[in-house]
């Protein structure tokens, strides 16, 4: 699995995303964001930081760089692409997602471990979780608090798009466990055609038990076993 | 030697404008006797802020030399941007801390974001990725809405720049006390990796090499924010104060980057953060250390504003710049690297055989002065130093009437939890990130944080400690207690203590009373840092601590770093199972002097501060560190402010999610309020499975340790119950871990007041 | 050609959850400024530029607003010129 | 009493570094706005509240903005009465 993970100035997880995805097998590569083409790659991340500072709003002056149009085109054609905090971001300000991460309610910077529902286990991005599975990985971010209109929070619900909500130890999503604010503790996302992810919680970060979990490894592995699967097809 | 010329609209150079630059009659002369003439205006600025306190070091210089800073491992000891140790396969461990109060009395956010700013170049500029960032911070009474937001604002400053530049914030500490009500101490310390031959200076070799500003633009801010550090705050430095400086942490990534490329690129030979006195201090200590000479044309330095002139420019202190030497023939090259991250690089002079540094604007010299006159040649004092009575008269209180008390323990013990001096620190680090770069094993929350090293499966930990309530009533005691804390920490994480950097939080060194502390202090940290073979290797000295003429505590706050040998061997503060043992190792005694219980029972800050034997503390972290290789134990964590209870407390109730009771019962011979509460030194309490016990009693005993079992781990649903000879408390841990976790978060509700 | 310079309002849409407006506004409360009925809080953005015209200018403005300065989901923009600006024009 | 309405404009202190300005100045030009020279960010607050005249609302905001709207060692402030506000008064 070639991977191209993005880097912006201001990103700051590019290099633990590109040790992550070595260390399920995949083979990761950079792009600067003034590149203006991929290459041949399988899959395409954006990882998390402060991209241009988080200035104006988190994501948004990064949509600006050349290799965004190769993104969308490539998001276009079906790839796979995933979006890690200040990714999630950015798919959103480049309309790759639908709504908004506003400033968290507390106005504060929130990092911390956090529990997650799998919302949904048959996209390519999560197939190798268990539906009652609960995750375990750390946030940490100022602008997590997803917003998105009525009518659109209606549909994400409706066609099953919502794939991780913040639950509490008991496994119920409330307020108590809602870290930032999110629209019905939304806390990532998939696109209509189940190809882009946005994801405020770091899986990249929840790879190896040293680090206290290792909940975010199927993730990986999903795409992994997708990309696989579909190549010798 | 050449002569300046007068620039038109320079002030005329008089008695008031030599004192306004913090400049004595009989400096001044030595400048005159240096330059064999009188200094021009921009001279005289040059010399103010190259020979402040916060430059020159002048009244900390002589003291400063009796602290050990030689060992086997030291690769870099103090003088150079940072310190570096040799840890061993070829890597090596820069680390540094550094002040930034002033600017954060003032301006909170941004003095303390700049505080974090300024450390990381020091890091990154040695050649080193920062791989952690602590911060050791001091405020008044959170009661105060001042104090809310002073302590609101730093802490979101460091934070923000952290996690924006994207370190990891592994530890630190907080401590409230009235005697920081307006004068907050705000400490950063980093710790940096890299390969031992990636080593670069600040140093400006090869005469004819070009001199490279790269980073932001050089505006009007902070223009002697050098000799601003080196005064008392007034009632006045409100509004009288230089403009502040914003940090620009989105910059500061780029410039880490870059920087990082450009020094392995073998295009130059020095780079220096524009720090303190900007341009003219890292041109100054970058010719200086090389013994050549630095040319600056100052039209050549990109400025933020129009009609800059030379004194501005020269003094200014813009954050995010930096000062490199490239080899000749590399400028293109350079400008390539800075480009791609988006930065900028100007050639604004070269180096020069003179030993001089010269600055030109247009055809004319501004200022001609020789390196080493401002750097090594700053005058250095040795002042008078005379305890104050009145210090001496507290710290003689009898305070034998607070140790009975025949009941209201649990309350007591509550109140205790629930200080802002115990009281868990989560409402603060929540804000930093402690995750980004995947390689944090011990988060803040523990006795010290520790980041693995993927390179060879090890790990660095690393602390900051200082109890100054101790320091002031007992400067030479407290500060071999703050070395002290700082290696039971390390060694609680299983980790061996290597160095020491260090942070002078002073008053007025004027003041014999306040020259004392420090005095005293310096011996202290010598005496300890030797016995534990820990030496320093730099530090930073933080003078003039006061308002309106009311100093801070004496706050020698001691960062030090320690290696653990394998991942496997981590250990943590939290007890794990139920049915785990609890043993004790160290003495209880029956001191209470400037315990964190008779200020919260009392309001009191008085007495004998707890004794430090440093010869029983090395065997107590050798014996622990002995157990810990043994894979014997569960947890080890140190005793500090509150206490056996509170230890108990903290091991207890973990990281809340899954807290544990205790069942403890204490056969001292003490009054229940010294042996739950006193701080006495050189004790750690640890839990072992049960049949580990036998070999965890052995191993103390072969090091000449006193330990014994006291307890036992036992389920939340159990309880909290200690038990003395002549009293007992019984609370349950709900109410517990409620006072606990949610002190900070209740004060910080109340809403902002002025 | 000539120097202009405008102000851009951007600020959260009606009826979008304004946290920050919240938090100042309990703020000012417990500061005892009682009467206060609501805070927004938006962003001011200052902008010099060159155009042809002021007209120009503004439909610069506008389509920066709507490319990045402002997000169509959650903010409303509302461009000015500024008046001292037409002087130099 | 009447209800007014007040706008409040917050702007970082000329000469002092606004980065974000600066960031958002870059992004702008990488959309092909090249002709622009400068981009200063401030904060813009829209207050209701209840006073007994426009001055008294004027010089009440000014207390805020210098006891917690604003920072006086960075920020300079700006305090206008919305007009259609000046109607129900
Ligand atoms: N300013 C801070 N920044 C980061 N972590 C902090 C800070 N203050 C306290 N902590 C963390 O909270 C925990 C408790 O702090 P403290 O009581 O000072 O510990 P100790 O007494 O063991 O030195 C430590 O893990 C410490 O690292
Ligand atoms: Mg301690």
């Amino acid at each position: 699995m070639k991977v191209a993970i993005i880097t912006f100035p201001g990103s700051n997880c590019d290099y633990d995303l590109y040790k992550c995805v070595q260390l399920v097998g995949g083979d990761p590569e950079f792009r600067w964001h003034r590149d203006s083409s991929l290459g041949k790659v399988d899959a395409v991340m954006l990882p998390g930081g402060f991209s241009y500072g988080d200035y104006l709003r988190a994501g948004a002056i990064a949509t600006m760089s050349p290799i965004m149009e190769a993104v969308k085109e490539f998001a276009g054609h079906g790839g796979p692409v995933l979006g890690i905090c200040n990714g999630f971001q950015m798919l959103c300000e480049a309309n790759l997602l639908p709504g908004a991460l506003l400033r968290n309610n507390s106005l504060l910077f929130c990092s911390k471990e956090v529990a997650l529902s799998v919302e949904n286990n048959s996209t390519i991005f999560t197939e190798l979780y268990k539906p009652e599975r609960k995750l375990r990985m750390p946030i940490a971010h100022a602008e997590g608090n997803y917003y998105a209109n009525e009518e659109t929070l209606a549909q994400l619900e409706e066609e099953g798009r919502v794939m991780f909500r913040y639950i509490d130890p008991q496994g119920k999503s409330t307020d108590g466990s809602n870290p930032n604010g999110s629209a019905n503790n939304i806390a990532g996302i998939i696109n209509t055609r189940g190809n882009v992810m946005g994801m405020m919680p770091h899986p990249e970060r929840a790879v190896e038990n040293i680090l206290g979990s290792v909940d975010g490894l199927d993730l990986f592995k999903s795409l992994l076993n997708h990309i696989s699967a579909s190549k010798k097809v | 030697m050449l002569s300046p010329q007068s620039r038109p609209g320079d002030p005329q150079i008089t008695p008031e404008l030599v004192s306004e630059h913090g400049l004595s009659p009989s400096e001044y002369q030595k400048i005159r006797e240096i330059l064999t003439r009188e200094p021009s205006f921009t001279e005289l600025g040059v010399f103010s802020a190259m020979w402040s306190e916060h430059c020159g070091y002048k009244n900390s210089k002589r003291m400063l030399k009796l602290l050990p800073t030689k060992a086997p491992w030291v690769i870099q000891g103090p003088g150079e941007n940072a310190g570096v140790i040799d840890i061993g396969d070829d890597l090596a461990l820069v680390f540094k801390i550094e002040s930034h109060n002033h600017p954060s009395a003032v301006e909170p956010y941004q003095g303390a974001a700049t505080g974090v700013g300024g450390i990381l170049r020091d890091i990154f500029t040695m050649g080193a990725r920062p791989i952690a960032i602590l911060d050791s911070l001091r405020f008044g009474d959170l009661n105060s809405g001042r104090v809310r937001f002073l302590f609101s604002g730093v802490v979101q400053g460091v934070g923000d720049y952290g996690n924006c530049v994207g370190i990891p914030n592994i530890g630190g500490e907080v401590f409230f006390d009235k005697g920081y009500e307006d004068n907050p101490i705000v400490n950063a310390m980093c710790l940096g990796l890299m390969k031992r031959d990636s080593l670069i200076k600040g140093e400006a070799e090869g005469v004819g090499n070009l001199l490279v500003a790269v980073g932001t633009a050089t505006g009007r801010d902070g223009i002697h924010g050098a000799t601003f550090a080196s005064e008392e705050l007034s009632e006045d430095s409100q509004s009288s104060r230089p403009q502040v400086q914003v940090g620009d942490p989105f910059t500061e990534k780029l410039l880490l980057e870059a920087s990082l490329e450009l020094i392995h690129s073998g295009y130059i030979t020095g780079i220096q953060d524009m720090g303190a006195a900007g341009i003219t201090s890292s041109a100054a200590e970058m010719g200086g250390r090389s013994g050549n000479g630095v040319e600056i044309n100052i039209d050549l330095v990109p400025v933020r504003e129009p009609n800059m002139t030379p004194y501005e420019i020269l003094l200014s202190e813009s954050q995010e710049r930096m000062l490199v030497v490239v080899k000749t023939g590399h400028l293109k090259k350079i400008q390539d690297i800075l480009t791609k991250w988006e930065l900028k690089a100007d050639e604004i002079g070269c180096v020069t055989d003179d030993g001089l540094f010269r600055v030109t604007e247009g055809s004319r010299t501004v200022a001609a002065i020789p390196c080493l006159a401002l750097t090594e040649g700053c005058p250095t004092y040795e002042r008078e130093g005379k305890e104050s009575s009145e210090i001496k008269n507290l710290r003689s209180k009898d305070l034998s009437h607070l140790k009975t008390r025949s009941s209201g323990y649990e309350e007591i013990f509550l109140d205790l939890l629930g200080s802002g001096n115990i009281c868990s620190k989560r409402w603060l680090y929540q804000q930093y990130d402690t995750t980004v770069r995947t390689n944090t094993v011990i988060p803040p929350g523990a006795d010290a944080g520790v980041i693995r090293l993927r390179e060879n499966n090890k790990a660095i930990a690393a602390t900051t400690d200082c109890n100054g309530r101790y320091v002031y009533l007992n400067p030479r005691m407290g500060t071999k207690a703050a070395v002290a804390e700082a290696a039971r920490n390390l060694v609680s994480v299983g980790a061996l203590p290597m160095a020491v950097t260090n942070n002078l939080n002073f008053g007025n060194p004027l003041k014999p009373e306040i020259y004392y502390q420090f005095r005293e202090a310096v011996l202290g940290m010598s005496e300890a840092c030797k016995l534990f073979e820990t030496p320093v290797t730099g530090g930073n000295v933080s003078f003039y601590n006061e308002t309106s003429g009311t100093p801070i505590y004496p706050t020698p706050v001691i960062g030090m770093v320690g290696i653990i040998d394998d991942t496997k061997y981590l250990t943590r503060p939290f007890f794990q199972e139920s049915g785990d043992v609890i043993l004790l190792l160290g003495n209880n005694t029956d001191e209470l002097g400037g315990s964190e219980y008779i200020y919260v029972s009392e309001g009191l800050v008085a007495g004998e501060p707890p004794a430090v034997d440093l010869l029983a503390e090395r065997q107590l972290q050798h014996s622990v560190l002995s157990m810990i290789n043994q894979e014997l134990l569960q947890s080890a964590h140190d005793l500090s402010e509150g206490g056996l209870a509170c230890a108990l407390a903290e091991s207890a109730l973990g990281n809340k999610t899954d807290p544990f009771g205790v069942d403890i019962i204490l056969q001292d011979r003490l009054e229940p309020i010294p042996l739950f509460f006193g701080e006495a030194q050189g004790r750690i309490l640890v839990s072992c499975a049960k049949n580990s016990s036998n070999q965890v009693l052995q191993t103390a005993k072969d090091h000449g340790v006193p330990c014994r079992l006291i307890g036992e781990v036992v389920p939340a649903s159990n309880g909290f119950r200690i038990a003395g000879r002549t009293g007992n408390m019984e609370l349950d841990i709900e109410t517990m871990s409620n006072r606990f976790f949610n002190a900070i978060p209740t004060l910080m509700d109340k809403r902002k007041e002025s | 050609m000539s120097r202009l310079r405008l102000e851009i309002r951007v600020v959260p849409r009606p009826g979008l959850l304004d946290p920050e407006g919240k938090a100042i506004q309990s703020g000012l409360q417990s500061l005892n400024y009682s009467d206060i009925h609501d805070v927004r809080v938006g962003k001011l953005l200052l902008i010099e530029l060159d155009a042809d015209s002021p007209q120009d200018a503004i439909d610069h403005a506008t389509s920066m607003c709507q490319r990045l300065l402002a997000n169509p989901v959650t903010e409303d923009f509302e461009i000015k010129l500024l008046e001292d600006s037409g002087n130099s024009g």
